[in-house]
């Protein structure tokens, strides 16, 4: 690898092919990207994913569908219950459950917590790629209250396994309400914090203003979707096309950018922690004791047949095709990632661009690489 | 030059690296303790009192480490890098005083001579960027070389500004014309550019494009480990030192503003103090900088340098020449410069392609939209 | 024991296989050529103490346990308070924390990884994953630990392990590097007096 | 499936339009319309994939913009591709399934339809070994370039947990 491999025996230059992970400090994980730079240009991106492949949907086969959710858990590994919530719904789907208001009220209120936990991770990590380090500590203070709120409720910061089929594992501890509503209160504060840190600085709008905008065709054509679609200026959120749950009882917004820049596929992430906020107020008021858990047998055999579910990711469209053959374990189940979608649109989103903006282009579209590879 | 005066100087020398190379480490963990501050953490608190042993430490470490030396790199050029890097850190020194007496060589045309070694690191920067034959090296050194060189314009025209005004390139004679008045206050422009095109000098945010880790992972310095490592990055942190001094003796009126009530031993002293003073002030403004800022990217740094800060930086030389020609009082200057310095920052903030307002983000009803699909992409028939 | 049986297998070799024998001592540096044998034993601890205050770790991250590993560096845990720092470069760094599920294809990249960083390394497993497949030991596409591929000093289990349980690892690899200088010590006293007799 | 057509029918108001107005969209008299739980079932033969999906992507009546998902399930002697399809003007949906025999996995690919299949397409490939015609690069996506085998398949073995 001589430098002057690059310099052709005319004088004039070539392109030079650099090679962007897998390790590497902002590829968020272990993804890979072949760049083909003129100078500080990019002529032309290769993502190479798979760094992560861990077979997990061979796996699920393997196990029975209550074991399942460890896995699912496993695969969006910053927003642990959405995934879960996923998978659980497509179960009950097959399974025709009614589940219990109480434990879709606290299935609710913890999967947006979780939205928020996910876009704080995405706040700081994306300051970090634009190249602020204090907002990274900021994001991470706020995460830690959310999963401290977590592991009260569910045993566990990050791996959960509390989302269950038919319900929830149990109701909520005692203080769960009081804590909840300091949480709530805290974070309304730290949003605003975060906001006045990084979105209105000069070189961050610098940074992200007017970079790889993305038109609707597009973001449609490759199958993104999330706050990546939103930002480009289509009003879909799977809450909205296909509600599912409680979402119905709410009254939300939800974020449109009129761009599809950078900076709005940032923006529209922190309205959207203020829109779960306002959310999880309206269900903590309209929250009632009751059961959490459907009747149903211990051993989930559910009927011959398929379904396919989505639901609303901090990600976009996280979808569950599950095919059952009436035994204990699954037949089939395939992850629509939402993350491996909207990592197909990179290629297209990079050319032309420069060195520096790949960075800041990948870490708008807030990927997670347990999901992308599963 | 007698025997004697070269032991003295031999021995100057040495004191004043030995000083420099003591500071620069203790520079290395007041950085971690600033920065903790900033971002509601403690920094380091285990090695010695709150830390204090840690960089003591970090150079122990980094000296009985393996000196890796890559297989494909050119290895004369490799090796001597880390010199070309730190050599003109630390010349740069000679004639920096920390008060009227205590400096290596007051020179007369001092000011000239920073100029001059100033640009020598960007030698040691792309030689190491060439010869780690990295690609990631490679990188950083040209940008390393187009960002040092541009900024060197500004960086100059600052310095002649503050020569203008104390008719000389002598240190210590601007140092001493300041006594009445800092040159901050005459000139609050002139510092701006000097802390701008300094900051781009030193490679520190906003202007870390050529090590920016988050994009060329350490940029020339990548493939660098061990004591060659630690070598480059005392230099770093001896040119940031060298730039506080500078501004500190430029703008700030180094030891002789405000001046002292004291005479004899007392005021050498206390002057001394108050001049490190001076230049921990400055380092922590550039420590606070680099605890919020973004990076900018390659382009935007040569614009700003090319189109707001070279044609700033003839403004302000030549306002403060007709000033100095007509002899007129100093405060003319100060509002001229506080006047062009609005201007600029509403430009700036008034930038044309860059909306600043959050209204490109509308927020739309739920309940509303779930009713109405958008006819085409980009409707919005609701609220 | 049966390890891995298929051809990555073979990714282990080519590393130092006296490591066994060696009983995980650092190897030798230059300045125990340099400096008289009783200097050194002395010097080799003032090292010891040095290096295990300022244990640089490489940044990077594979799966679910990076969010604690960073979560680890943030303002709550703050392991910036024992000096760990991370570097994004493998050329400055002195530990790699393995923090996730390593399949196959990142093996490659691992081993090479692991052989850019200088010496004296360490390797910290963190995680399930990292250790022994975790809850991947029946996948076809992920290295049942990364011990198939480089030495681990320090395994930290836990899926994931909470940052506290990494602080506890780290801890632990402090120790272990004061308490191998100080074997080291012995050894080479012992060496000198052999020599001498 | 037949258990499956005897449950109660949930399809939602803009999917029963569409069940009304695609045959004589499609114009394919031997095609079977069926539902499953709430979504429209067709299934389709190999060689009229790429047609139709052209056919449903372009009409201004279906508009299917979004290619949700595309998965393979493996039934031994049979591979089933399902093409998840979602319109976001019209807001209905549908699933195409297609049936391939295990022996011969060949099916032409819709990536110049929809740009979202072509990694969907890759990883159906390199996990299940179905070969798409004409696409761009059909090369494995996830597994490494030497790996032997296609692990999604039921045939292929997993590992037996072994205690030591």
């Amino acid at each position: 690898m001589k430098i002057s491999e690059n310099i052709n025996e005319s004088g004039s230059t070539v392109d030079m092919l650099i090679n962007m992970g897998p390790q590497h400090p902002s590829t968020h994980g272990v993804f890979r990207l072949v760049l083909q730079l003129d100078g500080e240009l990019i002529v032309d991106a290769e993502p190479h994913i798979g760094y992560l492949h861990r077979g997990s949907e061979k796996l699920c086969e393997t196990e029975s569908y209550s074991q399942v959710v460890t896995l699912f858990d496993r695969l969006d590994y910053v927003a642990n219950l959405n995934s879960e919530l996923a998978y659980c719904m497509a179960v009950e789907k097959l399974l025709e459950l009614q589940i219990p208001d109480r434990a879709w009220y606290i299935r609710t209120i913890l999967c947006e917590l979780n939205r928020i936990s996910s876009h704080m991770l995405f706040y700081g990590v994306y300051g970090l790629d634009v190249g602020a380090m204090t907002p990274v500590l900021y994001g991470f203070r706020e995460r830690e209250r959310i999963q401290s709120l977590f592991e009260q409720v569910t045993g566990a910061r990050m791996m959960h396994n509390y989302i269950r089929i038919g319900g929830v594992k149990e109701d909520t501890p005692p203080e769960f309400n009081e804590n909840l509503h300091a949480v709530v209160l805290e974070l309304e504060k730290a949003i605003e914090e975060c906001d006045e840190l990084l979105t209105q600085n000069e070189a961050f709008l610098a940074r992200t203003k007017n970079i790889s905008c993305l038109t609707i065709e597009d973001a449609i054509d490759f199958g993104v979707t999330g706050p990546i679609l939103r930002s480009t200026g289509l009003v879909e959120d799977v809450r909205i096309s296909e509600p599912y749950g409680i979402y119905d009882r709410f009254d939300f917004g939800i974020p449109i950018g009129s761009t599809g820049d950078c900076w709005d596929r940032y923006y529209i992430r922190m309205q959207e922690m203020r829109e779960s906020l306002s959310i999880i107020k309206q269900a903590i008021k309209q929250m009632e004791p009751g059961e959490v858990q459907a009747k149903m047998r211990r051993i989930v055999r559910p009927p011959k047949g398929e379904c396919f579910v989505r639901t609303e990711s901090p990600r976009g469209d996280l979808g569950v095709f599950l095919v059952s053959d009436g035994s204990q374990n699954p037949y089939r189940v395939k992850v629509r990632a939402p993350s491996f979608a909207n990592l197909q649109a990179i290629k297209h989103m990079l050319e032309g661009v420069y060195v520096a903006d790949a960075v800041v282009i990948l870490g708008s579209l807030d990927i997670v690489l347990g999901e992308v590879d599963r | 030059m007698t025997w004697e005066a070269i032991g003295w100087y031999v021995i100057g020398a040495f004191g004043l690296f030995i000083f420099l190379s003591i500071t620069v480490m203790f520079l290395t963990w007041i950085e971690r303790k600033f920065l903790a501050r900033i971002q509601q953490r403690m920094g380091p608190m285990r090695v010695g009192p709150h830390g204090t042993l840690q960089p003591i430490a970090d150079v122990i470490k980094l000296i009985t480490k393996e000196d890796i030396l890559p297989s494909w790199t050119d290895k004369p050029i490799y090796w001597l890098a880390p010199l070309a890097i730190f050599i003109p850190a630390i010349a740069i020194w000679v004639t920096i005083p920390f008060s009227e007496t205590l400096v290596l060589q007051n020179l007369d045309l001092g000011l000239l001579y920073i100029a001059a070694i100033s640009v020598l690191s960007v030698l040691g920067l792309v030689m190491a960027g060439w010869g780690s034959a990295n690609k990631y090296s490679m990188l950083g050194g040209l940008r390393a070389v187009g960002q040092l060189i541009s900024y060197e314009i500004p960086f100059i025209m600052a310095i002649l500004g503050v020569a203008i005004l104390s008719q000389s390139l002598s240190l210590i004679d601007i140092v001493n014309d300041q006594s009445a008045i800092a040159n901050i206050i005459v000139q609050p422009l002139g510092f701006l550019i000097f802390l701008a095109a300094g900051l781009a000098e030193l490679g520190r945010t906003p202007f870390d494009i050529h090590h920016a880790e988050s994009e060329v992972v350490g940029g020339p310095f990548v493939e660098y480990s061990g004591a060659h490592w630690a070598i480059i990055q005392l230099a770093e942190y001896v040119n940031t030192f060298a730039i506080a001094a500078l501004i500190a003796i430029l703008f700030l009126g180094g030891w002789s503003w405000p001046s002292m009530p004291f005479t004899g031993i007392t005021n050498d002293f206390l002057s001394l103090v108050w001049f490190l003073i001076k230049i921990y002030a400055v380092i922590l403004l550039i420590f606070w900088i680099r605890g919020t800022f973004p990076r900018l990217r390659i382009d935007q740094l040569m614009s700003f340098g090319w189109k707001v800060l070279v044609p700033v930086s003839f403004i302000n030389i030549v306002f403060t020449a007709i000033i100095r020609f007509y002899n007129l009082h100093w405060s003319i200057l100060t509002v001229i410069s506080l006047i062009s310095i609005g201007i600029i920052f509403y430009l700036i903030y008034k930038t044309p392609q860059k909306s600043r307002k959050k209204d490109s983000i509308r927020i739309i009803s739920a309940k509303d939209a779930v009713n109405n699909p958008p006819k085409n992409y980009g409707d919005i028939n609701v609220r | 024991m049966e390890m891995n049986q298929d051809k990555y297998s073979d990714l282990t070799k080519g590393y130092d296989q006296d490591s066994d024998k060696r009983g995980n001592i650092p190897a030798e540096s230059v300045f125990e050529e340099v400096l008289p044998n009783v200097i050194a034993a002395k010097s080799n601890e003032l090292f010891a103490l040095a290096r295990k205050s300022s244990l640089w770790t490489l940044s990077f991250g594979l799966a679910c346990c990076a969010i604690e590993m960073m979560s680890a560096h943030m303002s709550h845990h703050d392991i910036d308070r024992f000096g760990i720092v991370t570097w994004p470069s493998p050329r400055q760094s002195d530990v790699m924390i393995v923090a996730g599920t390593v399949v196959k294809k990142m093996a490659d990249p691992i081993k090479r990884l692991y052989e850019q960083m200088p010496e004296p390394k360490w390797v910290i497993a963190m995680g399930a994953c990292a250790t022994n497949g975790g809850p991947y030991y029946r996948s076809y596409s992920v290295v049942m630990g990364v011990d198939h591929l480089i030495p681990v000093d320090v395994y930290v289990p836990g899926c994931p392990p909470r940052p506290e349980a990494l602080m506890y690892g780290i801890m632990e690899l402090q120790d272990k590097i004061s308490s191998d200088a100080k074997n080291r010590a012995n050894l080479i006293s012992k060496k000198h007096l052999n020599n001498e007799n | 499936m037949e258990d499956q057509a005897n449950k109660t029918t949930a399809l939602n108001a803009a999917s029963q339009k569409l069940l009304g107005i695609l045959p004589s969209i499609l114009n394919q008299p031997t095609l079977q319309y069926r539902t499953n739980i709430d979504e429209l079932t067709v299934n389709l033969p190999g060689d009229l994939v790429h047609t139709i999906c052209k056919i449903l992507k372009t009409h201004t009546d279906t508009a299917f913009d979004y290619l949700t998902c595309l998965s393979v399930v493996d039934y031994e002697d049979i591979l089933e591709i399902n093409y998840h399809l979602f319109s976001y003007t019209k807001r209905h949906k549908m699933v195409l399934k297609c049936e391939l025999k295990s022996t011969d996995p060949t099916i032409s690919s819709i990536s110049n339809i929809w740009r979202a299949a072509n990694w969907f397409e890759r990883e159906a490939h390199d996990l299940f070994g179905v070969l798409f015609e004409d696409h761009p690069s059909l090369d494995r996506l996830l597994l490494p370039d030497d790996f032997e085998g296609n692990p999604g398949l039921k045939s292929y073995p997993l590992h037996e947990y072994k205690e030591w």
